[in-house]
């Protein structure tokens, strides 16, 4: 148990050098010029100069990799290039937003994607079946933005919710009410995958036969779905919803731009966009972190619920 | 072949569930493809003092943000937008096919094939697509290729799936005993076989990028004007969400329409799969 | 303990007044500290501020301030001449990582003979000097808090002298404000002298416009100036929200032109793309008539234009826009663009993907014009980057200046090509002008020049003057009314005018 | 309604546990219905063993699974009497017949690798199947099941228990299915293919201990295999289906004597054991019919070396020739009606 | 004439977790011999897991032994291609083992293109002799495998294999997945097409009656090794091995009440990733001492040896011969001329 972990903490480490060393090429290639931006309009040729070579841009690509590699490993991520932040500091700032924001999302939309799912499986081909999948599908069909941006028109009309920001702690009102919009713009994403996904899994899992000897045991259907049934098709529902975290992750960078909601997403493009590279390669390394690491936490969880995996060490 | 030829064609693939997100999607299609004879307007001329009209008479959907009809600028955003979501498809779909078919053909390449997959897998595909879309500058084909390589992680691994569980068959062992080259294996037999999953989610990965493409035309890195697509005139009619919902909406639904008829082939072209291997 | 919430769309990337340069750090940078001098409402007067008097040399070359007694930072240390110098030593530093430097004219030195005076020396005569030291690069910061915090300074903490203090800054969400308590050196001339009439002010970032817009209507924000075109129009019939715009704030948008370029070199060519542009209809749609189509490359109102301008260049005139091409020897293409030995009339064009809308209406109106418009996008940081590429042939911009000498200073001395002279105009006579202009030792011959140079470069036809722009600020029922500031755009001025009913 | 084809005669006293007449399933499926059983009327005692034989897709399982109760959605059944210990299933509720099961009647899957919840413990699985009819303080229902599993002779009841079904042999699983569905000592017990999945040397084991169990408890027993030798190992009697009609029933003793129905008999044909080396085995010509386009008449008929054209038009009924012998062919009985011939 | 040797093949799959996981050595095939003459069968029979597939696939060429080798015609065997045109195989599992994209005549036509066998647009023709040989109709030549009923595409896969116009053909499994009434039909097929070409047959099953029946020679394994070998009717009537024994009498029998005796083997296989030292058997084996734990023994050079220490010792087994009751015998007789169409029933003859 110990050991795959590590084996698999292992491999992710191997993948996170590859993600540090594409976004660094991409990075290096965007057209974005931060010390021409710096300078603004007005800057002339020797200002852009001095600004370069105030923040090391004027060293070759493959050094400033190197330099970066050497700060990543040892602990320091470095510095933005744009207002000499600690990308640290301001990444775990903007983090606890992030996740908060996917928490809540992922807190009503998978319990909401699992209902449609089981009523979908259990009625398989019948209109409720269609129904409820063409509703749950119809949040992935939708530009995130153009919901967003809805939404914030009923509020203002009906004054319902903090239409942007973040108000503080959750367990504030303050905090729960600014999240309301945000969260459900953002979980109509998932919901459409999840319902799919348990759909897909129940409907097979409703006849698998160890399913048909807990009926044969005389449990009650009630019983079945849930007991047995659901509890196996819950192994690959878990893996999407990790594997979703990506998709998630994507979605947040839309709704925390509709709603102003200070997170990673809106960091790491403002970054990227501003050619501010170590900060867009701290933000691309820390959401693929936190991808893998919901990954191999995904897989644990399998293994937790899945003796068959656990005992393949 | 030689002169056998092919006789039924195994289970009812056609039916409504199948039948009608095609036929919406054909539809669509075909109205962008002939966009010119379905309106008289010019999708170029601009009109400034006409603009933001709410729909009715003229302009049956209204005009735009330059006055300029928006039932042309959505047939011809059609066009591109579908040429983004088919042409990014297919690139990342040719790309992820080879990967994941060869990660498991040669099983001495999947480890380090599949490192690379989950490398492109775990960078947030948006990100990805922005950096991509920033690095090459804004245009069709850098966005195609954006568009195309953030699918591709996708198909890669579902492919691989598919193939490893054709893999464990025994006409593939069959194949190889009657002396068939690798490259026959990999294609009338790995590939042959293998596909329908690789279909159904490479459905479902043509509505991902369209909406991709939708999204980074929000974050300003759409296609150049005049251009018209419609994740960019959805993305821009935003502003006028309050005032002329028309554009932002109709752009929306229309994305919508193509992106949910994709979903819905896609599931039914697995159930369809499912149904046939009972 | 009373807040006013302030809503914009973007950050600065720092709030140091030596090297920024936005407009985003400005507006806040007013708040926090003060210049030696400022500006009446209409631009047109210095007024006094840290500086309650100066006095200028005969030749112009040494200005003498007096400091006003009593000013403190916020951090409670006294505010004397020595600061004065550092600030001026810090910006002008050879080779530093800070700009503008130009607006602080040919410095020779600055001196400080006593706690409260400061002695300016230039090296030639800088006409311009005392309006330029209105601007916000000249806001007096801690220079001992910037040497200490180096890299950190305008990002963790700034320490300076205006009506409210930095409290925190959390980048791209929120910055906050505090109450400068001993505050009461504000300029009469401006209003409330001090101190503040509220103990907060959030300047909170909501980068989606239309969000923006309707965090005003649902009252989360008190007042903006950054809102779309669109709402202001809403807003104006909304009884909930009143507007509010400065005497006097020029902010022009044109398009530029590059004449070393093969068609653009030929002043018919640009001339015929000036008269295809209809900037009445932009200002009217696209703006919603919230600003001005203008036609000179800076307001008839500044300091120093000319009314004698011909300006007849930059009207909308489809008609002569043909004839001038016709005149170049252009042909009309079957495909309904113009050609030239057997090229098309085809231009690159370089805007802020910000400014979309404007750049697809002149797409419009060259195209019925006949004239192709390869339109590319940029956002506003690739975009500098892209223009020093030097493949366009137009591009779209718009700029913030005081008076004539301002603007013409920025843009067209031959010292400044490539950047900002993106129109590579090289022409001596300007520069002669130019310097002239500068070294002008009174009122009238800075005039002279200025309006000589004006001229001169409006019948050269570099920009397409589009429009002026008066920032709106729309504001939310909490809001006392208030007189909008004019300088640089920022129109909350130093904030001692806002207040709560 | 035919007269002939239902009420098994009366040999002992005892009355049928379980009587069904005339049942049929038919499967809604997308290419239309698909009659899976077709009239099937048997009967059978306490402690007696009926073995249901037939190849694959003669529909057998149907068999068990409607005697369970456990068919899905989409199948119809039809049946004039299906009564189990003087209660008619298909008229009580849901409930009632979920009570049953499990409790007086039980069911042996023929894949012990997948019949088992492969997340849940096998001990676990058994208190689950003791608790849901016999609610007890959890621990003494851990003790019934260790007993349970003991007594199927799985070595270390104790400890395997414990273990998770992938944990376990395949003939490990296969006791545990059997502690599960004979816990409650259930009336009636139905294994369905129960050795198909294992060795022989396994199977061996397996079918003594089924037998004994059974033996033991009093339990009748319907036995399903396509296995002849299973067939002569286990079964009192033997019913056989065809194409998803009953052909032939009789004591075992009888059919292995000499088979009425010339389908049986070709199944005998088949058997290597019965035929001497070298000589090619008697195979029965033909497929087993697609059951969406059944032949006409008896459907056995395109295959059968004694089809005439009667076989052709008329469906023949099951018709008793001996007290304890039924069977559905024109020809019966074959020995008497061929016997004569050259 | 000795078709193919098998010297000495072992197989050893190595199993690892991952990257950097442990190795963990599984013993499929350890120090195989066998011998196969043209046109004979030889049965290779054994429990699950015992190795005979791998053994199969190593012969046909798909997979490759970690020690020892094999010889066809007395030259060692050839790889690839060439190998493919000496031996072909085909599977157990009538579902998995036909290309279900391809059309039943494009699968037959297949091989034989391949390797030259036929042109192209003759290749039509070979395939309805070919299906006609396995006795099938060449209509079916059109149609898919899925298509097709479990007997018909074993049928398909004989036929295809034949394509390749193989010296021996390895039929792993290839009848045990059949109802009895199709297994008997392809059973004689293999039987008829094997007299008639020469054919070497490696007939892998587990199921011994039918192994009885058409085997010349069989060989048992049992965890990776041959423990007897032999020819068949002296393997069957006086099994040596223990292992043997049990499998004969573990196997029931279409008797009534022929009451097996099942107490012959205790447990099940163990795993192959821990074989016992010694004897393999020896942890099931009523008869095994200390020697058999302590060294593993060899087959004896003959023609019926057993790879047991105590073999010479064990008491002779009781094996009755199973014989069709009289009644059974002259009805089947019956049947069988009826199926030779000897036998009509006159129209109307019913009671
Ligand atoms: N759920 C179902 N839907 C449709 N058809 C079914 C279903 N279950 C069984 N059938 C059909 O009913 C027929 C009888 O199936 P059944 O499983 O009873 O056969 P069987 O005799 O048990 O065969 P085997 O020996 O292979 O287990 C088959 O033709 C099968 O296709
Ligand atoms: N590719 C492989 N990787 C790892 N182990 C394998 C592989 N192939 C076979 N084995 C193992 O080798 C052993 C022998 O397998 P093989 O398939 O030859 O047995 P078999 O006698 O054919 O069994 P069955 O009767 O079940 O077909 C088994 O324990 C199996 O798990
Ligand atoms: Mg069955
Ligand atoms: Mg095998």
């Amino acid at each position: 148990m110990t050991n795959t972990l590590l084996r698999r903490l292992g491999v992710s480490i191997v993948v996170l050098l590859g993600v540090l060393l594409i976004g660094f090429t991409m990075l290096q290639v965007i057209p974005a010029d931060p010390a021409v931006a710096i300078a603004g309009p007005q800057g002339t040729e020797e200002e852009v100069e001095a600004i370069r070579r105030h923040l090391g841009l004027d060293q070759p690509a493959p050094v400033q990799f190197v330099y970066y590699l050497q700060r990543i490993a040892a602990g320091d991520m470095g510095r933005s290039v744009i207002n000499n932040a600690p990308v640290f500091d301001e990444l775990l700032r903007a983090l606890g937003p992030t996740i908060e924001l996917m928490a809540v999302a992922m807190l009503w939309s998978v319990p909401v994607g699992l209902t449609f799912g089981i009523l979908a499986a259990l009625n398989r081909g019948g209109v409720l079946d269609r129904i409820v999948m063409a509703v749950s599908v119809m949040g992935v069909s939708v530009p995130v933005f153009w919901v967003g941006l809805l939404m914030i028109q009923l509020a203002v009309q009906t004054r319902a919710f903090p239409i942007q920001g973040r108000g503080g702690p959750l367990w504030t009102w303050d905090g729960l009410s600014h999240i309301v919009l945000p969260a459900t713009a953002l979980g109509l994403i998932l919901v459409g995958p999840v319902a799919r996904m348990t759909r897909t899994a129940l409907a097979e899992a409703l006849y698998a036969d160890h399913v048909r000897t807990a009926r044969a045991k005389g449990a009650s259907e009630g019983r079945v779905v849930v007991h047995h049934a659901l509890r196996t098709a819950l192994l690959p529902i878990v893996t999407l919803i990790g594997l979703q975290v990506g998709t998630l992750m994507g979605g947040a960078v839309v709704t925390e731009t509709i709603f102003s909601w200070p997170g990673v997403g809106r960091l790491a493009v403002g970054a990227i966009v501003a050619g501010d590279y170590p900060m867009a390669q701290g933000a691309i390394v820390f959401l693929a972190t936190a991808f893998i690491l919901v990954n191999v936490l995904v897989d644990i969880l399998n293994e937790l619920a899945d003796p068959r995996i656990r005992s393949r060490t | 072949m030689t002169d056998v030829q092919m006789a039924d064609s195994g289970g009812r693939v056609w039916r409504p569930a199948v039948v009608i997100p095609l036929g919406i999607l054909i539809a669509i299609a075909a109205a962008a493809m002939l966009a010119p004879l379905l309106t008289a307007f010019d999708p170029y001329e601009t009109e400034l003092r006409q603009r933001l009209r709410p729909p009715g008479e003229g302009n049956l959907l209204g005009t735009d943000s330059q006055g300029r009809d928006l039932l042309t600028r959505l047939l011809y955003g059609t066009r591109t937008t579908l040429m983004i979501g088919f042409a990014g498809t297919l690139f990342g779909a040719a790309l992820g096919l080879t990967i994941g078919l060869c990660a498991a053909f040669y099983r001495r390449l999947d480890m380090i094939l599949m490192r690379v997959i989950d490398v492109f897998l775990s960078f947030p595909s948006i990100l990805f697509g922005l950096s991509l879309a920033a690095m090459l500058g804004p245009g069709l084909d850098s966005l195609i290729f954006a568009v195309g390589l953030s699918v591709m992680p996708g198909i890669a691994r579902i492919s691989r799936g598919a193939a490893l569980s054709i893999m464990a068959q025994d006409y593939m062992a069959g194949g190889k005993v009657i002396g068939l080259p690798d490259r026959l294996l990999l294609t009338r037999y790995l590939l042959a076989n293998a596909y329908p999953p690789i279909l159904t989610y490479t459905m479902l990965a043509f509505g991902d990028a369209i909406l991709l493409a939708a999204t980074l035309g929000f974050l300003g890195l759409g296609l150049q004007p005049p251009t018209a697509e419609l994740g960019s005139i959805a993305a821009e009619g935003r502003s006028f969400l309050f005032i002329a919902p028309h554009v932002s909406t109709a752009a929306s639904a229309l994305i919508f329409a193509i992106v949910l008829s994709a979903n819905m082939l896609g599931d039914a072209l697995r159930d369809a799969g499912d149904r046939r291997a009972t | 303990q009373t807040t006013i919430n302030l809503g914009r769309t973007t950050d600065a990337d720092r709030y140091d007044p030596h090297r920024s340069t936005a407009l985003a750090a400005a507006e806040v940078l007013y708040m926090m500290g003060d210049t030696l001098v400022t500006l009446s409402h209409d631009l047109l007067t210095i007024e006094p501020a840290l500086a309650k008097s100066w006095d200028i040399s005969e030749d112009g070359l040494t200005y003498t301030f007096q400091l006003k007694e009593g000013v403190t930072y916020c951090d409670g240390r006294p505010f004397t001449a020595q600061d004065v110098v550092g600030n001026m030593e810090r910006w002008l530093t050879p080779d530093g990582p800070y700009v503008s430097r130009w607006k602080a004219g040919d410095v020779e030195s600055v001196t400080a003979p006593d706690n409260l005076t400061v002695v300016y020396k230039l090296k030639s005569p800088n006409s311009g000097l005392l309006f330029q030291m209105a601007q916000f690069n000249f806001i007096m910061i801690d220079p001992q808090q910037a040497a200490s915090l180096g890299e950190d300074f305008g990002v963790t903490a700034f320490n300076g002298t205006g009506p409210f203090c930095f409290d925190s800054w959390a980048p791209n969400d929120s910055l906050v404000l505090t109450r400068h308590e001993a505050y009461d050196w504000g300029t009469p001339a401006l209003g409330n002298t001090g101190p503040a009439q509220v103990d907060r002010i959030v300047w909170k970032i909501i980068p989606e416009e239309a969000t923006l817009a309707a965090s005003l209507q649902a009252g989360e924000i008190d007042a903006s100036y950054s809102l779309p075109a669109w709402s202001i129009a809403q807003f104006a019939a909304d009884p909930t929200i009143e507007l509010f715009q400065p005497i006097a704030s020029f902010r022009t948008h044109y398009v530029g032109m590059k004449t070393s370029r093969p068609f653009m070199e030929d002043v018919r060519v640009r001339t015929a793309v000036s008269h295809a542009i209809d900037q009445a209809a932009i200002a009217e749609a696209i703006f919603f008539g919230t600003v001005e189509p203008t036609f000179s490359y800076y307001a008839e109102t500044a300091l120093d234009f000319d009314p004698a301008t011909d300006t007849s260049a930059f009207t909308y005139n489809p008609d002569s826009s043909r004839a001038l091409l016709e005149e170049a020897g252009f042909t009309m293409g079957a495909d309904g663009f113009w050609e030239k030995d057997g090229q098309r009339l085809t231009l690159t064009y370089y805007g802020f993907n910000t400014s979309r809308e404007q750049a697809e209406a002149i797409q419009g109106d060259l195209r019925k014009a006949g004239i192709d418009l390869q339109v590319e996008l940029y956002d506003s940081t690739a975009i500098w980057a892209k223009l020093r590429e030097q493949t366009y042939d137009l591009f779209q911009m718009d700029y913030p200046y005081l008076n004539a000498g301002d603007a013409l200073n920025l843009y067209f001395g031959s010292g400044s090509i490539p950047s900002p002279n993106r129109m590579m105009w090289n022409d001596p006579e300007t520069d002669r002008l130019l310097a002239a202009g500068n070294a002008a030792i009174n009122d009238d011959a800075r005039a002279e020049a200025f309006k000589a140079l004006g001229r001169r470069l409006h019948e050269a036809v570099l920009w397409k003057p589009l429009l002026l722009e008066k920032p709106t600020v729309a504001a939310g029922s909490r809001l006392q009314p208030f007189q909008p500031a004019g300088i640089s755009g920022a129109a909350f001025g130093n904030g001692l005018n806002l207040a709560i009913k | 309604m035919n007269p002939n084809a239902t009420i098994m005669p009366e040999v002992t006293p005892a009355p049928p546990l379980l009587n069904v007449r005339d049942l049929s399933v038919t499967f809604c499926t997308a290419a239309g219905p698909l009659p899976a059983l077709e009239a099937v009327s048997l009967a059978i005692r306490p402690g007696e063993t009926l073995a249901v034989v037939g190849e694959s897709g003669s529909g057998k399982s149907v068999l068990a699974l409607a005697l369970m109760g456990l068919l899905p959605p989409a199948a119809r059944i039809e049946a004039t009497e299906m009564s189990f210990g003087g209660t008619e299933l298909t008229a009580i509720a849901q409930a009632a017949r979920r009570r049953l099961r499990g409790r007086d009647m039980a069911m042996i899957f023929q894949e012990p690798a997948t019949a088992l919840n492969p997340v849940r413990r096998i001990g676990d699985q058994l208190v689950e199947a003791i608790l849901l009819h016999d609610p007890m303080p959890l621990a003494r229902a851990r003790d019934r099941a260790v007993a349970a599993l003991a007594a199927t002779r799985i070595p270390d009841a104790e400890i395997r228990a414990q273990a998770y079904p992938h944990e376990l042999s395949g003939g490990m699983r296969q006791r545990a299915l059997i502690a599960m569905a004979l816990i409650h000592r259930p009336r009636l017990l139905i294994a369905d293919e129960p050795t198909t999945a294992l060795d022989v040397t396994v199977q061996a084991q397996i079918l003594d201990l089924i037998r004994d169990l059974a033996n033991e408890t009093g339990t009748a027993t319907i036995f399903i295999t396509h296995d002849m030798g299973v067939v002569a190992e286990m079964a009192d009697r033997v019913a056989v289906l065809y194409a998803g009609r009953l052909v032939e029933t009789a004591a075992a003793a009888d059919l292995f004597d000499c088979p009425e129905h010339p389908y049986t008999l070709g199944l005998m044909g088949s058997l290597p054991e019965l035929t001497p080396r070298g000589r090619p085995l008697l195979s029965i010509a033909g497929t087993v019919p697609d059951l969406r386009s059944l032949p006409s008449g008896c459907h056995f008929h395109p295959r059968c070396p004694f089809a005439d054209s009667r076989c052709v038009q008329e469906q023949p009924r099951m018709r008793f020739l001996e007290s304890t012998r039924a069977v559905a062919c024109h020809h019966a009985p074959l020995m008497t009606m061929l016997g004569s011939m050259p | 004439m000795t078709l193919l040797e098998v010297e000495g093949v072992s197989r050893e799959f190595r199993l690892r977790n991952g990257l950097f996981g442990p190795a963990h050595v599984l013993k499929a095939l350890d120090g195989v011999d066998l011998k196969l003459d043209a046109g004979e069968t030889l049965a290779l029979v054994g429990e699950s897991g015992c190795g005979k597939s791998t053994l199969g696939r190593i012969v046909a060429g798909l997979d490759k032994p970690s020690a020892g080798g094999l010889r066809v015609n007395n030259r060692p065997a050839l790889r690839g291609r060439e190998r493919a045109r000496q031996i072909q195989i085909v599977f157990q599992d009538p579902f998995g083992s036909l290309n279900p994209s391809m059309t039943v005549g494009a699968l037959i036509a297949e091989p034989a293109i391949l390797h030259g066998l036929v042109e192209r647009r003759w290749a039509g023709e070979r395939v309805r002799s070919l299906l006609e040989r396995v006795g099938l109709r060449p209509e079916l030549a059109t149609r898919y495998p899925h298509a097709l009923s479990g007997g018909q595409r074993q049928r398909v896969a004989l036929a295809r294999a034949l394509a390749a116009e193989p010296e021996m053909i390895v039929a792993d499994e290839a009848v045990s997945a059949l109802d009895v009434s199709v297994q008997a039909q392809i059973a004689n097929l293999l039987r008829e097409i094997q007299t008639e070409t020469r054919i070497g047959l490696l007939f892998i099953s587990h199921g011994l009656s039918l192994v009885r029946h058409i085997s010349d020679r069989v060989a048992v394994m049992y965890l990776g090794r041959i423990v007897e070998q032999g020819p068949t009717e002296s393997v069957f009537d006086t099994p040596r091995h223990p292992y043997t024994r049990a499998l004969l009498a573990a196997t029931p029998r279409p008797l009534p009440r022929s009451k097996m005796s099942s107490k012959t083997v205790e447990g099940e296989v163990p795993s192959p990733l821990a074989i016992p030292t010694g004897c393999g058997f020896r942890t099931r084996c009523a008869h095994a001492t200390d020697i058999c734990a302590k060294r593993r023994p060899h087959l004896e050079d003959m023609p019926h040896s057993a790879a047991c220490w105590r073999a010479g010792e064990l008491p002779p087994p009781a094996v009755e011969e199973l014989q069709a009751p009289p009644r059974l015998s002259s009805a089947l007789e019956l049947y069988r001329r009826a199926a030779e169409g000897r036998v009509k029933l006159a129209e109307g003859m019913t009671p």
